[in-house]
């Protein structure tokens, strides 16, 4: 029971998308058009189920005080602050359960869930990423080395790219007319129209493939793995 | 669809002699019988203003001449009665009765249901000859040979060896694809009697690798070799993760390095990192942005599919191995078709092109 | 001691990124900046919409992306604004709602006030991906019940004559990566032949690029900063991404002496090395 | 007093910024704070979202205001109820029903849209006679496409041994993929340029006020 019934909820979800597909009389379009809403709706949930694991987790790193746990409950009391913060007085234009909080918003200037948003967590978001500029400066210096011919053609079509594509590139090739052909613009441009799309399309062919096996597979039955491996 | 072209076609010809004013309806075809397309054509002199009714309801009043309109939301199978008034004059052209008439099948889909049932048969009937253990044929991964140089390095040179099988969970297809790899590589390492050492990022992951390591060293028949701890979970979160293993490299030394499964933005410093430290580097992954580091940094790089293919050719997994030999069916599809094509327009014959278009 | 090099310390190399990004953005050079193609068919496709059309942006992106996909999205929108279209606009990513109130704050403070509920309106974020796409696509108000301020749709009079993916004139979907502008071509253009176009990071977009072709999968694609900067060209406003373009190419500039330095080491330091060991 | 929270909020914003970006120095306990405080926000941020955006209007709303039309959103609303269920061990397997929904649904939409967008499409785009484009660079790259395409997906193909024509095919379709992965590593560092770019304007010109707009 608790195998075969999922995997036939599958294979008929499945099929209901497919066949709605193929058929445009109705009721097929309408009855794909109800699952694919319910299924918006349990992708929610999802994600609340996400956000449980996480206090679920870290409330067990604290338990059994695991290496680091005293970082689980900072965790843990941001995330309860900004769901407090959110449902108390809402978000932007949305009203929470005591309303818009206008007392607040004339001291702070906006709503206290929008204040840790626009000035704690967009920074950290935007510094995480920004990182990677730094690894990819001293990547490109310690390890990114034309050995074998294979990577000597991706070093040069990556040097390529880069000048064309930044003020540089127009600023080096400038005695060139505009619209000739090595003027580094529309090197890089041309690079990246013919032989990337051509790369890029081989890979997507290749991947849209692994996805109708992978597809397939589940849709049978063949592949369980999603159901816990138990 | 042949009905309305040749509408279109009488259309022209008809708007050329300018007969009489026409009023055409058709049904629009392939859809769930709501719409019908309405051609009208008062290219008559002295006429200026159309008006045309749908029962007492106005839906066009234009002064363009010839036109058409789609009617939408209508009832299916109703009778809808249309007619054409032409101004000046209130001349009432042509009462046309009609109902919209939905369709079983979509006749534009053809092409995607053909490939779809192509490709699907060709999985499934790869998969039953491989369960029922047929011989499938698959060419030799570059990047697998590479295992045995790699592991036999690491001995020579008397120092562990490190696999990391990417920061996902166990549901993403590159982390199962990376452990299968692990098996071989943990029993190479039990062969030659090195050390392995496994950093994960994820828990459910952990108990799998554990697993794989440990039935691996049996497999070679050293259970007792087998050291609890090679497995060991690090952190959850994307950059810790990679600056533990960073301080595993540093601190170990290890001779070859395994980088295979899914990795994001952090696969950067993981393969600088190795590439300074002088180990033999194999990595493997199918996200297309991060292929670039890797192809530069390591010695060998599985790309995009070919860590699958090395999963089944590792595995010899009936599931896998049917499935990759029924993808390798549509490729060879893809290309024959693809070449059949472009001789064809060549030879500026574009039937196969406008049939694929259309349909 | 031999005579190999010893490679820079990595946080040699992190002070030298720094500064060659700070500096430029401190002292204006104002190199120039020319527009390509993908970017010019983006924008002939706004320019080209009638006005009081419909049109439908997707914030498919978070803060993470922020600066290369924010200016994409601001010099969009107000070309659509001048052009007098309906904006709606909704959400795959969670934070794509708060992307989409912060560009018509913005766009206030620069004397830009469309008239919410009339001239655009923010129909919040919807999880799901493709699947909710396909949903969407065939009936908008099924899915999008209300706006973000709580107002149902059928009062709100900017999507009076909204029923399905059909009624849009294009859907313009800014994207950091799944589910985004992917699952817009491939569900909204595929499935329901509404055009779709729009901005991606530099780092996707080379695998979305096979989409922009004579099939019209794509109707041209914003790559990155430099794309933001070139339409802030093309529309005669220059904005943030026009200012961090001279950073961008000293940034490269070190990049590439980095490479080129880093290859000249490692031949040499081999070549050393098997002197010394010829030697041996 | 909103003045004295603006400039708070830029002094937040800016230890923020120095808290993750210590990480280059090495890993230290700003940074796993910073990272926590990260985790933890957008955790909290997506379960309000989750709430005002998706669970109100789709869920309680419709069925609170005219439950005889939308009683079949009962439905998903059981099944919601069974994913959070996921969390506890014993009760694990009710969530296996919302699974199947999701995946089946997912993968249904996926054999289409894969086949529809990214072979079929790609295949009618591919195919075009090379030698009609105006002058010798269209001509080039139209070449360039449509070889480079086939040798691209002989490359991936596993079934035949890469020796003699095969193999020659499969080498320069390998040369084709490292041009495109050329291209992909000059985007993506542009990519992260961008976004270090971005961190400077603020912390030169919010915080500090070195750069005027």
């Amino acid at each position: 029971m608790k195998i075969k019934i999922p995997l036939l909820i599958t294979l008929i979800t499945g099929l209901i998308i497919i066949v709605s597909e193929f058929i445009p009389a109705q009721p097929f379009p309408k009855i794909s058009t109800n699952l694919e809403t319910w299924v918006m709706v349990i992708a929610g949930f999802a994600m609340l189920l996400g956000l449980l694991s996480l206090f679920k987790v870290n409330i067990l790193k604290i338990k059994f005080k695991a290496p680091n746990w005293q970082y689980s409950i900072i965790t843990i009391a941001s995330c309860l602050i900004m769901i407090v913060l959110g449902l108390l007085w809402g978000t932007d234009k949305q009203i929470g359960i005591l309303g818009h909080g206008q007392g607040i918003q004339n001291v702070m200037g906006v709503k206290p869930f929008d204040y840790l948003f626009n000035n704690l967590y967009q920074h950290l978001a935007a510094t995480m990423f920004a990182l990677l500029a730094f690894f990819i400066a001293s990547a490109a210096y310690r390890a990114f080395i034309g050995r074998t011919a294979e990577s000597r053609l991706l070093l040069i079509a990556a040097i390529i790219v880069m000048l064309g594509r930044t003020s540089l590139g127009s600023w080096l090739t400038g005695f060139l007319p505009d619209t000739s052909f090595f003027h580094l613009p529309n090197l890089a441009e041309f690079i990246m129209k013919y032989p990337n799309t051509a790369g890029q399309r081989a890979i997507m062919i290749g991947s849209g493939l692994g996805v109708i096996g992978s597809s397939l597979r589940i849709l049978l039955g063949i592949e369980r793995m999603w159901l816990g491996g138990k | 669809m042949r009905k309305t072209l040749f509408y279109l076609i009488l259309f022209a010809i008809m708007s050329l002699f300018a007969v009489s004013p026409e009023l055409i309806i058709s049904d629009i075809p392939n859809d769930d019988g709501t719409g019908l397309k309405i051609c009208w054509n008062a290219a008559d002199e002295g006429v200026e203003k159309v008006m045309i009714w749908r029962g007492d309801e106005l839906i066009i009043d234009s002064d363009s001449l010839t036109g058409e309109f789609v009617d939408k939301n209508l009832i299916v199978n109703e009778e809808y009665q249309y007619r054409m008034v032409l101004n000046p004059g209130n001349l009432t052209i042509s009462n046309v009765t009609f109902s919209p008439k939905p369709e079983y099948f979509n006749t534009d889909k053809i092409t995607l249901l053909i490939f779809l049932l192509l490709v699907s048969g060709a999985i499934i009937y790869f998969i039953i000859s491989a369960r029922t253990g047929k011989e499938l044929y698959i060419r030799k991964i570059s990047g697998l040979e590479s295992i045995d140089e790699a592991v036999g390095r690491a001995t020579e040179m008397g120092r562990p060896i490190l696999f990391v099988p990417g920061i996902n969970d166990i549901d993403d297809m590159q982390t199962i694809a990376g452990l299968t790899i692990l098996r071989k590589v943990a029993e190479r390492a039990a062969e030659y009697d090195t050390r392995i050492i496994v950093p994960v990022a994820r828990s459910m992951v952990l108990s799998t690798a554990k697993e794989v390591v440990r039935t691996a060293y049996i497999q070679a028949g050293k259970p007792d070799a087998y050291n609890e701890d090679s497995v060991f979970y690090l952190t959850d979160d994307q950059f810790g993760y990679v600056s533990g293993v960073d301080g595993i490299i540093v601190r170990e030394k290890p001779a070859a390095n395994f980088l295979l499964g899914s990795f994001y933005a952090e696969s950067l410093i993981l393969a600088e990192t190795g590439f300074s430290s002088g180990a033999i580097q194999v990595a493997g992954t199918a996200m297309p942005s991060q292929l670039p580091f890797f192809v530069a940094a390591c010695d060998y790089t599985l790309i995009g599919e070919e860590l699958f293919a090395a999963s089944a050719y590792l595995s010899r997994d009936p599931q896998q191995l049917g499935s990759l030999k029924g993808q390798d069916f549509g490729k060879a599809v893809f290309v024959i078709v693809l070449v059949v094509g472009i001789i064809l327009e060549i030879l500026n014959v574009h039937i196969l092109k406008d049939y694929l278009i259309i349909h | 001691m031999s005579k190999v090099r010893k490679p820079l310390d990595r946080r040699i190399i992190f002070l030298l990124v720094f500064i060659g990004v700070a500096l430029p953005i401190m002292i204006k050079v104002g190199l120039p900046i020319e527009t390509t193609e993908n970017v010019e068919m983006v924008y002939d496709l706004v320019e080209s919409t009638p006005e009081g059309s419909h049109i439908l942006i997707s914030f498919d992106y978070d803060p993470s992306t922020k600066p290369e996909i924010h200016p994409q999205a601001i010099a969009v929108i107000k070309h659509a604004l001048k052009k007098k279209q309906k904006i709606i606009c909704m959400a795959l990513w969670p934070m794509g709602v708060k992307m989409c109130e912060q560009i018509f704050e913005t766009l206030a403070e620069e004397g830009i006030k469309p008239v919410y509920g009339t001239d655009w309106v923010n129909m919040g974020y919807k999880s799901g991906g493709a699947i909710s796409l396909k949903a969407i696509g065939a009936d908008f108000r099924k899915v999008f019940t209300q706006d973000t301020n709580g107002t149902l749709a059928d009062d709100i009079p900017a999507l009076k004559s909204v029923r399905s993916l059909q009624d849009f004139e294009y859907v313009m979907s800014f994207s950091a990566g799944v589910p985004g502008i992917k699952e817009w071509v491939q569900v909204g253009h595929d499935m329901y032949k509404t055009p779709v176009s729009g901005g991606v990071t530099a780092v996707s977009a080379p695998s979305i690029l096979p989409y922009v072709n004579e099939q019209k999968q794509l109707t041209g694609l914003l790559g990155g900063m430099k794309a933001a900067a070139e339409y802030e060209k093309l529309i005669g406003i220059p904005g943030t991404a026009t200012k961090g373009m001279d950073a961008q190419s000293f940034a490269h500039l070190i990049i590439i002496i980095l490479i080129i330095i880093g290859n000249v080491n490692y031949f040499h330091n081999k070549k050393i090395m098997a002197e010394e060991e010829a030697q041996k | 007093m909103i003045g004295f929270f603006e400039t708070l909020g830029v002094w937040i914003g800016a230890l923020m910024t120095f808290a993750i970006f210590s990480f280059l120095y090495k890993d230290n306990p700003f940074y796993k704070v910073a990272e926590q405080i990260f985790v933890g926000l957008s955790a909290g941020y997506w379960f309000v979202y989750t709430i005002y955006n998706i669970v109100l209007p789709n869920l309680i709303i419709p069925l609170k205001t005219d439950f005889s039309a939308n009683f079949l959103l009962i439905v998903p609303g059981i099944l919601g109820i069974f994913m959070l269920l996921r969390i506890i061990p014993k009760t694990e397997w009710l969530s296996r029903f919302p699974m199947a929904l999701m995946i089946g649904s997912s993968a249904g939409l996926g054999m289409l849209t894969y086949t529809k967008s990214d072979i079929i499409k790609q295949l009618t785009a591919t195919m075009m006679n090379p030698f009609d484009g105006g002058d010798w660079v269209l001509i080039l790259g139209q070449t360039l496409l449509i070889l480079g395409t086939i040798t691209g997906v002989i490359y991936f193909f596993f079934s035949a041994r890469h020796k003699g024509f095969v193999g020659v095919l499969s080498r320069i379709g390998i040369y084709f993929l490292m041009v495109s992965f050329g291209g992909a590593f000059g985007y993506t560092a542009m990519a992260r340029i961008s976004l270090l770019i971005g961190r400077l304007q603020f912390l030169l010109g919010d915080w500090l006020g070195l750069i005027h707009p």
